[in-house]
């Protein structure tokens, strides 16, 4: 037609592959969209009404018709028809949000567990398993994925929107947020908080794989260590376990089993123990003291990677009996003494139980 | 009659131009510089907000024309970064904030009240040196090298992380933002103490009503802004913790403190366009405002709940789940003053004599991208949908519905409307609503797209994307460039009107307010004896008995 | 006739009911005086409310801290000086006091009691920034000052410090939590700085209050600068009457 | 024709402006607030010297919005101003304390601890 030839190439290569609706696959997309579309009604029919009543009266009433314009005070009637309704619907989204909200972040209880530290201006991924992996993501169909997330300098955001999840990742704490990935493929990954030069670089792909393709996937990409594994050898070489031996004299509490506790801390407060628990008592010890100890136990702030970190947790969740500690102790050639804390001097001196 | 105590100027067929008002009342660069009267003083602003429209304009033009194509071929990312945290800044805090209180508030808020002046005029002129102290240093840092935070300074980025001059811009809100607290100040001072006799409070036209609610917020929550801003600065001076996870800060706290200002302002910036847009609407459908006290009850209602939403914006952040809850129940009820108010505006054409000069286009066209700003604004408050929609293009265009859409266009709505009265000379008609229609067309076209891109997952703040989203950013800068076009018309036209303009009279529009019933442009001492309110605002009755006695000339 | 309705007020309309009505302070755009009084101390009020929330931003994160690290926040307020912290309280209180009776010499128009307690006032002030000079001294040679030469020896070793009695009686704080007293220190400085920086502008007025006084500006019935000036320096010592518990009284009952 | 207005006459307004008798605080009141605060002083720190457990802070606030509260009323006059400075100051307290209280309802609830 009038179309010259390469217009049409142009313009069929352009609409090739755009979209104009985001992918739905895990199980969140559709509630997630159910929402969009009840909202997006809302906003449809609000408008509606309000262009409707615009058109018809300014039709209606335009000076050529109506030359001489009536005085009304107001009507309470109406007034109130339109602060009920719209808040009525108002509420109801609200609500409806809520639950939803809810419901992407509270991860279920079998969910497997993936870790993922962001900085600037990369991705990484750890499954237990040690695979790592930079800027991509490879999770298994049909199983709930909890990503723990940490970022290691600036706040970032964890985005994968076939997935309608985000969450941010905070520098100095754990965030979670969960999926159960529904439809294999690849999709985007995004950071959307804006955190310095390259943001619009710090993007990624996510591989949703079968649960075969998975397990075959994991297999190939093995580090040959897992997080725990890596875990235990800090524990010993950072000299953790000088102190948690899980010997009765131990100077520090006991850790095996301790993930998942309730601990009584020393003002009387109980705490659940869990990952960021974890994280926080290692970095800022004297901040919750477990009853019965007292606050000796130095600072790893600084010290320790947040990569580390996770290995650390990884270690310290996994540890079930006194019998995995000791033999930790046992392996690891103690050559290797407790790292200089900041101002080394002064804690061991004030170590006096 | 009561009606002689008006002084009030013959009507337009017969319009001449007063020998003498605020303009030709002292000459030279210095009578301006050093001026007391509110009406010089909102012409300046005028003049200096106007520029650096054109500055945040000039940026969105490179936003979009980086955002051709997926690629950041233009311009490297950092620089992109610059264009839209300068965009943003000069966009907010130069133009958007002031905007009509500053402008349209200033010239009309003692002559509404009969009053001669604002309570402080020294304030109010120490504001707009204040003002142009900040928008000058925004310029240094542009100048420098500029700034790459983004307008919301989140630390620990801005802290730690980026070695732009952000101290340069953080001292350069600090110093506007108290401009804005003086004329916050200014305004409730003179609203309380500086009313005409009669002037009841209810009797106050609604520009009036929705001033003082933004005001308010100025005065109550600029100063935490302020606050907020000066730690950021101290700590990347100094480089203590108290917004560093490091040192065992809380990088949360700074987004507690930036948005319960930043969130008020949002209200600072759509209150005043509201107070226009009742104005304007009564005006041209020649009806009292439908609901008159509703509609002053929901700017009040807008400012308190204001207070109580501004962790909307933190929902994904890391805040606790529960209190996401409670400020996602506000937030919807914070939205429901603003829904009573478009239909008050609705109704208020009913039964009317309705004509469609520019500032109505305008009105009409901000009713309905309001709606829509506004709506999808109730999408982000939902949390679970926000967990979606946050931080990508759906925000985007949320805040440029409302406040491009919204206060933008109130803006041109309430500079064509009361140009007559500033300027004694009317526009020129067929030209503006040629670019009423042509910016309303460019910004749907700019926007709307933005809406499904946002959905789509495209994030903001990205200087390259991927490329299935270019087709919907064509668009939208396409849509982009119809919208510059529509907003460069008025420059040039009105420009021209001020030469070649006809000649307004006192009351072109035969509008109700005290401002119309004295000459156009008005005397410094705006009135000659002190007016008697004794009717209603809005009370077009009265208005046809007063001109049947039309009494003194002035000038 | 009412005239209060009809006739515009001019001075001359009420120029025999306010004998002082023709004022040169009087600014042509109030219609009366008492308008233009009451204007300026509603306007001096809001501008306290911005001041208010000023502060405000910095109380909350010190309350926010407080509660998070309070063995640190203890130990570093048992650091600050409370002699000195309650001398100035006296001092501000005093000046504070003395500024009020010079509103109560403008209003019944003593020109040289006026005179006198504006020069009290400020000489008052004056003291406390004296003092607040020594204490923040001291906080420099114990690098408490907040940033790259601060130290937390003092606090994970108390026991090196006898000189310091407080400090030497103090429990030693943990390293990790040692740290967190920089914290306090950046609100301690922050605060009392803000603080300080209102004093020191209200001190620059005060000079140019007592010059118009001594030229009997405020003793004709034009009393509104000096009372507006009184109430920004009774809000800035109501600051005080806040900082002085938070900051320097947090833990101080274990008597050693 | 002056009497048609009467009506319309607003308490609040210009010509009868809401406002107090511009009341004068004599000195002895004066003295009175001075040693008050004083004492009050004195009782601070006293307190802080007694161990009461969590009643410490709560004691030292106490005394601080005591003498607070008389020093806006007296030494600023807020006592004899009008409806309308009263109203002024609580809204200023009133929008301190939404910033306290709203943003605490974010740190008191997070899942445990400072995080
Ligand atoms: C003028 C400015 C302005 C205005 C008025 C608003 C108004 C509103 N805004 Fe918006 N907002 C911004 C400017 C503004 N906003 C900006 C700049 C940002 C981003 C900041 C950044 O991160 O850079 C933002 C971000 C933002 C967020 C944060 C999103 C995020 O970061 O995750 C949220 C979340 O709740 C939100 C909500 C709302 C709501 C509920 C309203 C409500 O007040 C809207 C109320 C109006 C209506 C609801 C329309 C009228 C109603 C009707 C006609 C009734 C219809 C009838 C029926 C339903 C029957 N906004
Ligand atoms: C009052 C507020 C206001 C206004 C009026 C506008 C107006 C516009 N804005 Fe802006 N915008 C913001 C406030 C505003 N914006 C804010 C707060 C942000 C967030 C910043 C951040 O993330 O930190 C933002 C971000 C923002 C983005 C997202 C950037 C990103 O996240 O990556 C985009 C992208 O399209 C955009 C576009 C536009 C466009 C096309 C206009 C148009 O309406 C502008 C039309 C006007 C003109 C085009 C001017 C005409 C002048 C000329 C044509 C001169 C030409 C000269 C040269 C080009 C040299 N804006
Ligand atoms: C100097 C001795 C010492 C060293 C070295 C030490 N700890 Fe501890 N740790 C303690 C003491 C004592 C406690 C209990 C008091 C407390 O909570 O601070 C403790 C508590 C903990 C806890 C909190 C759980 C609980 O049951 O209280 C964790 C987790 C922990 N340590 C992990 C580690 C890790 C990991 C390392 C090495 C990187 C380490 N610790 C090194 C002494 C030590
Ligand atoms: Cu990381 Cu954006
Ligand atoms: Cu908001």
């Amino acid at each position: 037609m009038g179309i010259s030839p390469v217009l049409w190439q142009f313009l069929t290569k352009w609409m090739h592959g755009s979209a104009l609706f985001p992918a739905e696959a895990s199980t969140i997309s559709p509630w997630v969209d159910a929402l969009y579309f009840s909202l997006l009604l809302m906003t449809i029919f609000g408008l509606v009404v309000v262009g409707v009543l615009l058109t018809v009266f300014a039709i209606r009433y335009r000076r050529e018709k109506s030359p001489v314009a009536t005085q009304i005070e107001g009507s309470t009637l109406l007034e109130a028809t339109w602060t009920i309704i719209p808040l009525a619907v108002f509420l109801l989204m609200f609500v409806w949000g809520a639950l939803l909200y809810f419901r992407i972040y509270n991860p279920p209880t079998n969910a497997m567990n993936i870790y993922v530290v962001g900085k600037q201006w990369m991705w990484k991924a750890e499954h237990p398993g040690g695979q790592h992996e930079i800027n991509a993501l490879h999770v298994p169909t049909g199983q709930p994925v909890q990503l723990t997330m940490i970022s290691q300098d600036v706040f970032h955001s964890f985005s994968i929107p076939a997935f309608r999840v985000k969450r941010e990742v905070i520098p100095g704490r754990y965030t979670t947020v969960w999926f159960n990935a529904t439809t294999p493929g690849t999709y985007h990954l995004f950071c959307t908080q804006y955190c310095g030069t390259q943001h619009s670089g710090m993007i990624g792909e996510i591989t949703v794989l079968t649960p075969e393709d998975y397990k075959k996937w994991l297999h190939e990409s093995t580090s040959g260590m897992s997080l725990a594994q890596n875990g235990e050898r800090l524990f010993a070489s950072m000299g953790c376990n000088q102190c948690h031996s899980g010997n009765a004299a131990a100077r520090g509490p006991n850790l095996a089993g301790v993930y998942g506790s309730k601990l009584t801390l020393n003002d009387g407060s109980k705490v659940l123990v869990n990952d960021a628990y974890l994280r926080d008592a290692i970095l800022n010890p004297s901040q919750h003291v477990t009853a019965g100890f007292s606050p000796i136990m130095p600072t790893y702030q600084g010290q320790i990677s947040e990569d580390g970190l996770i290995d650390l947790v990884e270690y310290i969740k996994g540890l079930q009996t006194n019998y995995r500690v000791q033999q930790t102790l046992v392996t690891a050639s103690s050559d290797e003494a407790a790292p200089p804390t900041p101002a080394a001097g002064t804690t061991t001196e004030m170590v006096k139980p | 009659m009561s009606a002689t105590s008006i002084v009030s100027l013959p009507d337009q067929s017969t319009a001449t131009m007063p020998k003498r008002h605020y303009i030709n009342n002292e000459h030279g660069l210095l009578s301006w510089l050093l001026t007391a009267d509110h009406k010089r003083i909102a012409i300046l602003y005028l003049i200096s907000i106007t520029f650096f429209f054109f500055i945040g304009g000039a940026f969105a033009g490179l936003i979009r024309l980086e955002l051709l194509t997926p690629q950041s071929d233009l311009v490297a990312a950092d620089t992109y970064n610059k264009f839209f945290t300068m965009h943003g800044i000069v966009m907010i805090f130069l133009f958007l904030v002031p905007s009509v209180p500053a402008t349209l508030g200033n010239f009309l808020i003692p002559i509404m009240l009969g009053a001669k002046d604002l309570a402080f005029p020294k304030i109010n002129l120490l504001s707009w040196y204040l003002y142009m102290i900040g928008g000058t240093l925004t310029l240094a840092a542009l100048v420098l090298g500029g700034v790459d935070t983004g307008w919301t300074f989140t630390t620990p980025l801005s802290t730690h992380y980026l070695n732009t001059h952000v101290v340069t811009a953080a001292t350069a809100i600090f110093v506007a933002g108290f401009s804005s607290i003086f004329t916050g100040l200014n305004f409730i001072v003179t609203i309380h103490r500086m009313r005409a006799p009669g002037m009841t409070w209810f009797r106050m036209p609604l520009f009036v009503w929705s001033h003082y609610a933004a005001s308010l917020l100025m005065v109550l929550g600029t100063p935490v802004l302020a606050i907020a801003i000066v730690l950021v600065a101290l700590e990347r001076l100094i480089g203590i913790g108290v917004f560093d996870p490091t040192k065992g800060g809380d990088p949360l706290l700074f987004q507690h403190l930036f948005w319960f200002y930043s969130h008020p302002a949002v209200y600072i910036m759509i209150l005043p366009g509201m107070g226009v847009i009742s104005e304007v609407i009564s005006t041209f459908s020649r009806k009292r405002v439908f609901g008159y006290s509703a509609v002053a009850f929901s700017s009040v209602a807008i400012a308190l709940f204001g207070f109580f939403v501004w962790e909307h914006h933190m929902f994904i952040m890391g805040v606790s789940n529960y209190s996401a809850l409670v400020f996602s129940l506000l937030t919807m009820l914070v939205a429901v003053p603003s829904a009573i108010k478009v239909f008050n505006w609705a109704f208020t054409l009913q039964k009317g004599s309705i004509t469609f000069e520019t500032p109505m286009l305008y009105a009409f066209a901000f009713i309905g991208l309001f709606t829509i700003g506004g709506l999808t604004g109730v999408f982000l408050g939902a949390l679970g949908m926000d967990i979606h929609l946050t931080e990508t293009y759906f925000i985007v265009a949320h805040f440029h519905y409302v406040m491009v859409g919204g206060m933008l266009m109130a803006f041109l709505a309430g500079i064509h409307f009361w140009w007559p009265k500033m300027t004694g000379r009317m526009y020129p008609e067929s030209l503006s609503k040629l670019s009423a229609v042509t910016s309303f067309i460019g910004f749907n076209l700019t926007f709307m797209p933005q809406f499904i891109l946002g959905y789509l997952g495209m994030p903001r703040r990205y200087a390259s994307y991927p490329a299935e989203f270019q087709v919907l950013n064509v668009l939208s800068t396409a849509g982009a460039t119809v919208l510059g076009v529509g907003f460069m018309l008025p420059l040039l036209y009105l420009g021209w009107s001020l030469k070649y303009g006809a000649i307004a009279g006192a009351n072109p529009w035969q509008a109700t307010g005290l401002e119309w019933q004295i000459q156009s442009p008005p005397l410094t001492e705006n009135f000659i004896e002190t007016p008697i309110m004794d009717h209603e605002a809005y009370d077009y009755e009265w208005l046809e008995n007063k001109t049947k006695h039309e009494v003194t000339t002035v000038g | 006739m009412d005239s209060a309705l009809t006739t515009p007020h001019t001075h001359e309309a009420h120029a025999h009911e306010h004998e002082h009505i023709s004022l040169p302070q009087h600014r042509h755009h109030f219609e009366t005086e008492e308008q233009q009084r009451e204007a300026g101390s509603f306007g001096m009020w809001l501008f306290l409310l911005t001041e208010i929330m000023f502060f405000g931003g910095m109380f909350f994160a010190y309350l926010l801290y407080r509660n998070w690290y309070y063995p640190a926040f203890a130990a570093a307020s048992n650091q600050l000086n409370v002699p000195m912290g309650a001398t100035n309280t006296v001092i501000l209180i005093s000046s504070g006091f003395f500024m009020a009776l010079g509103v109560w010499a403008s209003e019944v128009r003593k020109k040289k009691t006026l005179v006198i307690m504006l020069l009290l006032t400020t000489i008052f002030g004056c003291a406390f920034l004296g003092v607040k000079y020594f204490e923040y001294k001291e906080k420099y040679e114990l690098h408490h000052i907040p940033g790259n030469n601060f130290s937390i020896a003092m606090f994970v070793n108390p026991q090196n410090y006898p000189q310091y009695p407080d400090t030497y009686a103090e429990k030693p704080l943990a390293p990790d939590m040692a740290q967190k007293t920089q914290i306090f220190f950046f609100l301690y400085f922050a605060m009392t700085g803000m603080h300080a920086l209102h004093m020191i502008i209200g001190i620059g007025l005060l000079v140019w209050l007592i010059i118009r006084a001594q030229r009997g500006d405020f003793t004709n019935g034009y009393v509104a600068p000096i009372e507006n000036f009184g109430l920004y320096w009774h809000f800035v010592d109501i600051v005080w009457l806040f900082l002085f518990p938070l900051l320097y009284l947090i833990n101080r009952h274990p008597l050693h | 024709m002056s009497h048609a207005h009467t009506d319309a006459h607003d308490p609040s307004n210009v010509t009868n402006p809401e406002h107090a008798e511009h009341h004068i605080v004599t000195p002895l009141q004066y003295v009175y607030v001075f040693v008050t605060l004083l004492v009050g002083t004195g009782i601070t720190v006293g307190a802080a010297y007694v161990d009461m457990g969590v009643l410490n802070p709560i004691v030292a606030l106490a005394i601080a919005c005591f003498k607070a509260s008389i020093v806006i009323l007296f030494f600023m006059h807020a006592a004899y101003q009008s409806r309308l400075i009263k109203i002024t100051i609580a809204s200023g307290f009133f929008v301190f304390l939404v910033l306290i209280a709203m943003t605490m309802t974010d740190y008191l609830s997070r899942t445990w601890g400072l995080w």
